[in-house]
């Protein structure tokens, strides 16, 4: 082994390849039956709450997807982003219940056996909190991508569009919002007008290949695709039909977005086309010679059509590679190879969207929102600055 | 192919009909707007200050000025145009029933919706009383709750987004900040 | 509760709702930093090992992936079926060596972090064992389609295409095959034709979004689309380039098909379309009126292009539903909505994919191979019966 | 749009150079058609069955029949046109070498790639002897596993699928079975 790792430092192969001591014992046997986790090598790669907000306490919390650690466009279900606002609840699926009512002419209760004998479908979307990027517009606050984009995952969705028991309710012709409600805490609940409700809107039981687990709404939640992550209120319990929204604390006093003049943006659903690059990113070290830049890039409000990648802070930008598949709404992986000189540079990527929307600068989003306190919705280009040393780093100024 | 691709119409209804009055237990919240929801009930200034000594001061702080658990939840009314925009119920939610269902719904946060209607109306009117917005002698009901005018009832604007029209510049661009 | 249990008994909703308990107390916090697991009320989801074939011993073994438990067509980690020789290894990645040599102008070894620095691809894939189906062709053997076809997993696949290696090392105009081995205790080899390994074939580096699970094959394995699991070795060690195929235990003595007259089919690569229905499925209840008829459809060799589904035991077939996206050698979904009367079914799937392949019947395959023993390739249309109680059960005859 | 796709070609070249002689320990393989690979050393049936009391009857059974570990390795010669294949070592293996490729790289199962090449010679002879098919005072080395003929030489054909023609009939179809 001290060979190798010689070997390995010395850029030299010199000595003789010793067999493998896993090619000379046995493994491990299978078990009877078993779920299975990653290797103890991995154990790094963890969920982690914020390190520069430090909250008072951990029950209306978030924690981070480890974004620089994934690899392709699915989020491991033991990786997702969570938020919840009194903790993580645990809820007995035989018990939970969902009923519609309010503005319909039959107010309907569901078991979850019930939810699960329709029609279900399965989609790739990506989720985001509107808070993805608080900390990091004006200068420099968190160290890895993780903690400045962590709050974004994208997985397969399985359930029931919300259509189909809104149909079978029989939504008043008068209704034109819903009040969704959860079962945990908090009983966290938003408005969301009916069109989208009937257009997208799922009941999702699983992610991943697997049923949700318990901090991601086990047995039943929400999924409102291309919004933001909290209208897809987790451990839902009921959706109540009406002709106005409710404007309750979640949907005036947080998730609203600061705006010049002391006002405050209220119902700004939709996430629009961002990116990120993933890697080289904040903490970690380039070498000289080819660089694979590679990054995400998404919108909730189509497919990306581009990616461009600047390397020399802005003023010139080369289109990356996009990976298939593209999907709507769904993380999009982009890729630039690169060959690093060792001189210093500040990297960053910018997301089009089917729309035709390009994503903007910071000082953009400046001209028309103001950046103080809660910011919301922030999907600003995001700059990574590497030294000579090959070191990167947040570089927002 | 020439093969048939249609499943013939096959109704799935599996939901079972339930009453409003079934629901009832669920049925909390409010729409803050008009106050529709509010139930019946009242409290006062004082009994207000007592629900809040016994149940919310140890996470809140005792005069709601901050706590182990969670920041102040006084002041901040005329914030907003300043440098430093502070959140309180007082400066921040539109409509005094927000206040009603949000603290029905989730305070204290160890034993949510254990409060009667009564203490909710109580604290909230205690909360208002402490941002200035309600008398000392104030009854809290539905009615006060409606007729209250919140500093804040005009802050918000609609989602008017895409509010940026960024160019998609390939060369000689300007360097970002 | 009591109220609830018997809401959902009667089909009656006279009890009035009770406040769900979660909405009554704080739930788990946030911890530090986590990875999740699945909820307590899922622990019955599991890999599980053979319940028909009682192997000897549990280190050259299998263990099944719950394809009915699954949601949506990406296998969780944990749960992707995994086939090993001796057991599990532990494998330290920075120990971790994979070699290319033989006939190149250059032999070549390189490290874990050497092969992460190269351009990566993200594929979605399934797998499938050639020994899938081994217990079920004349006679009911197994109880669910876990144990029937559980050997049977699809997840995307992060790694390096081989060929910008190879093309690296310099492949010698004259070689035709390599010699792919493992370092695990069984230095698990299979010979593999230079086209393929030059064409589609990855070495892969995680699943699923994140590093390789120990089982199937962390730190580095081999991954041949559409062709049979075992080909992709695990814990890839290195690759061999000649000018003919080894012909070593595991292609001659295993993994290799009965044939008429006591021949064995060599090098029987490829995974032939095929598709089975996960649900209803075995030791499944039905219960009367409309019924989703769901399950998986694959092709080794190329996309599924339909899946026709019986429900009268193969006299007349209807078109199911795919779910996008239908992507080449990749698990496909497939739905039909049936409404059953109560009285006895025999239903089943068929696969078509797109080179025109249309999936055989077990008597199809029975003319032109011979179904004894070791028998493997079995991509035969599977049949469920359904009796008038609703269960469902095995009806391979 | 008007802006170039096509990143500069940059050469990706991170392994590092190595010499066969410096994989010797790793190059175990066997090709065993003609046995190339096959390494210096010899055995004889007598030694075969020291190793294999020693080393493997624990999981073999005493002459091989089978054990705790697995099934028999004797037999099986003719059995494949028969109702019930048995497959051996004698029976299904078309080249000798496989069988010392195999031993070589996995047995015994507790301590793999531990047995010296003599002691691979020679246990390879000695399951050969007890099928049948070396006799009880041969030499085993390279030359004697070339040079044998194994009965299932030529028991097998190349990948001809697809092999069945089925048809997409959708209605009056044929029963399944
Ligand atoms: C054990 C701690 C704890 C107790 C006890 C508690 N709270 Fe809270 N409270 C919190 C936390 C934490 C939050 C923030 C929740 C969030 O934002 O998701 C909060 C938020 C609030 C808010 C929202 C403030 C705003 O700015 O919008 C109100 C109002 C409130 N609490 C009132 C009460 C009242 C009234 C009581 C007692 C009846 C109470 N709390 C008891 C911890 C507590
Ligand atoms: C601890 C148990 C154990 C020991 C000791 C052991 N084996 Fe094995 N052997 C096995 C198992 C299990 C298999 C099946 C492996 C597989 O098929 O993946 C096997 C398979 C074999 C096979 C392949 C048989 C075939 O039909 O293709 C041969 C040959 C063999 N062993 C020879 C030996 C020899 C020679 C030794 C001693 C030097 C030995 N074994 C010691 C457990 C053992
Ligand atoms: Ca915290
Ligand atoms: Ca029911
Ligand atoms: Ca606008
Ligand atoms: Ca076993
Ligand atoms: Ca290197
Ligand atoms: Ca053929
Ligand atoms: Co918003
Ligand atoms: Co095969």
């Amino acid at each position: 082994a001290a060979g190798l790792a010689g070997l390995a430092a010395a850029g030299q192969a010199r000595a003789a390849l010793p067999v493998p001591e896993s090619n000379l014992r046995p493994g491990t046997p299978i078990p009877e039956n078993e779920y299975g986790m990653p290797s103890k090598f991995e154990a790094h790669v963890k969920r982690r709450r914020t390190d520069v907000l430090v909250n008072k306490q951990n029950f209306s919390d978030w924690s981070f997807t480890p974004v620089h650690q994934q690899h392709g466009i699915v989020t491991p279900n033991g990786l997702i982003y969570e938020r919840h606002h009194n903790g993580v609840p645990e809820i007995d699926p035989e018990q939970h219940r969902f009923a519609i009512h309010g503005m319909v002419r039959q107010p309907l209760v569901f078991t979850m056996s019930d939810l699960m004998r329709y029609p279900s479908v399965s989609r790739f979307y990506f989720m985001e909190c509107s808070g993805n990027g608080l900390t990091d517009w004006l200068k420099p606050a968190a160290k890895t991508v993780q903690q400045t984009h962590g709050l974004l995952s994208c997985t397969q969705w399985t359930g029931v569009p919300l259509s189909v028991l809104l149909d079978e309710a029989g939504v008043d012709p008068k209704a034109t919002w819903g009040l969704a409600e959860g079962a945990d805490g908090s009983a966290h609940a938003r408005s969301l007008p009916i069109k989208k409700l009937m257009d997208d809107a799922l009941l999702v039981y699983a992610t991943g290949g697997e049923m949700l687990r318990a901090e991601n709404g086990y047995p039943l939640r929400l999924f409102i695709p291309g919004w933001e992550g909290n209208v897809s209120i987790k451990w839902l319990r009921r959706l109540k039909m009406g002709d106005q929204p409710w404007h309750l604390r979640s949907e005036t006093a947080r998730y609203t977005d600061p705006m010049p003049n002391g006002k405050w943006r209220q119902f700004s659903f939709a996430m629009e086309a961002k990116s990120v690059i993933t890697s080289p990113s904040g903490s970690m070290k380039v070498q000289r010679g080819p660089v694979e830049i590679i990054g995400f890039a998404w919108s909730g409000l189509g497919k990306i059509r581009a990616v461009d990648v600047t390397v020399d802070g802005g003023r010139t930008w080369r289109k990356a590679e996009l990976e298939e598949p593209v999907l709507d709404k769904c993380l999009t992986r982009f890729r630039l190879r690169w060959n690093w000189d060792g001189s210093p540079a500040k990297i960053a990527s910018r997301a089009v969207d089917s729309t035709g929307y390009v994503q903007p600068t910071v000082e953009d989003i400046q001209k028309v929102r103001a950046i103080t306190g809660f910011v919301q919705h922030h999907n600003g280009i995001f700059p990574w600055a590497i030294n000579t040393a090959g070191e990167v780093s947040n570089a927002i100024a | 192919g020439a093969h048939a691709t249609a499943a013939p119409a096959v109704k799935a209804a599996f939901g079972q009909p339930i009453t409003e009055a079934e629901l009832a237990s669920w049925n909390i919240d409010i729409r803050t707007t008009d106050g529709a929801g509010l139930p019946d009930g009242s409290g006062t200034i004082a009994q207000g200050q007592a629900v809040y000594d016994g149940k919310c001061a140890s996470c809140h702080g005792a005069k709601a000025e901050g706590g182990p658990m969670f920041g102040t939840m006084v002041g901040g009314i005329g914030s907003f145009t300043t440098e430093r925009r502070l959140l309180t119920p007082g400066s921040m939610y539109p409509f005094a029933p927000v206040l009603f269902d949000y603290v029905r719904r989730a305070m204290p946060l160890t034993q949510p919706q254990s409060l009667s209607n009564d203490e909710v109306y109580a604290v909230t009117g205690y909360i208002l009383h402490l941002n200035g917005l309600l008398p000392a002698d104030a009854v809290v009901n539905a009615a006060a709750l409606k007729a209250l005018k919140m500093p804040n009832r005009d802050g918000f604007m609609v989602d008017d987004r895409p509010d940026t029209k960024a160019v998609r510049c390939m060369k000689e661009c300007k360097a970002l900040r």
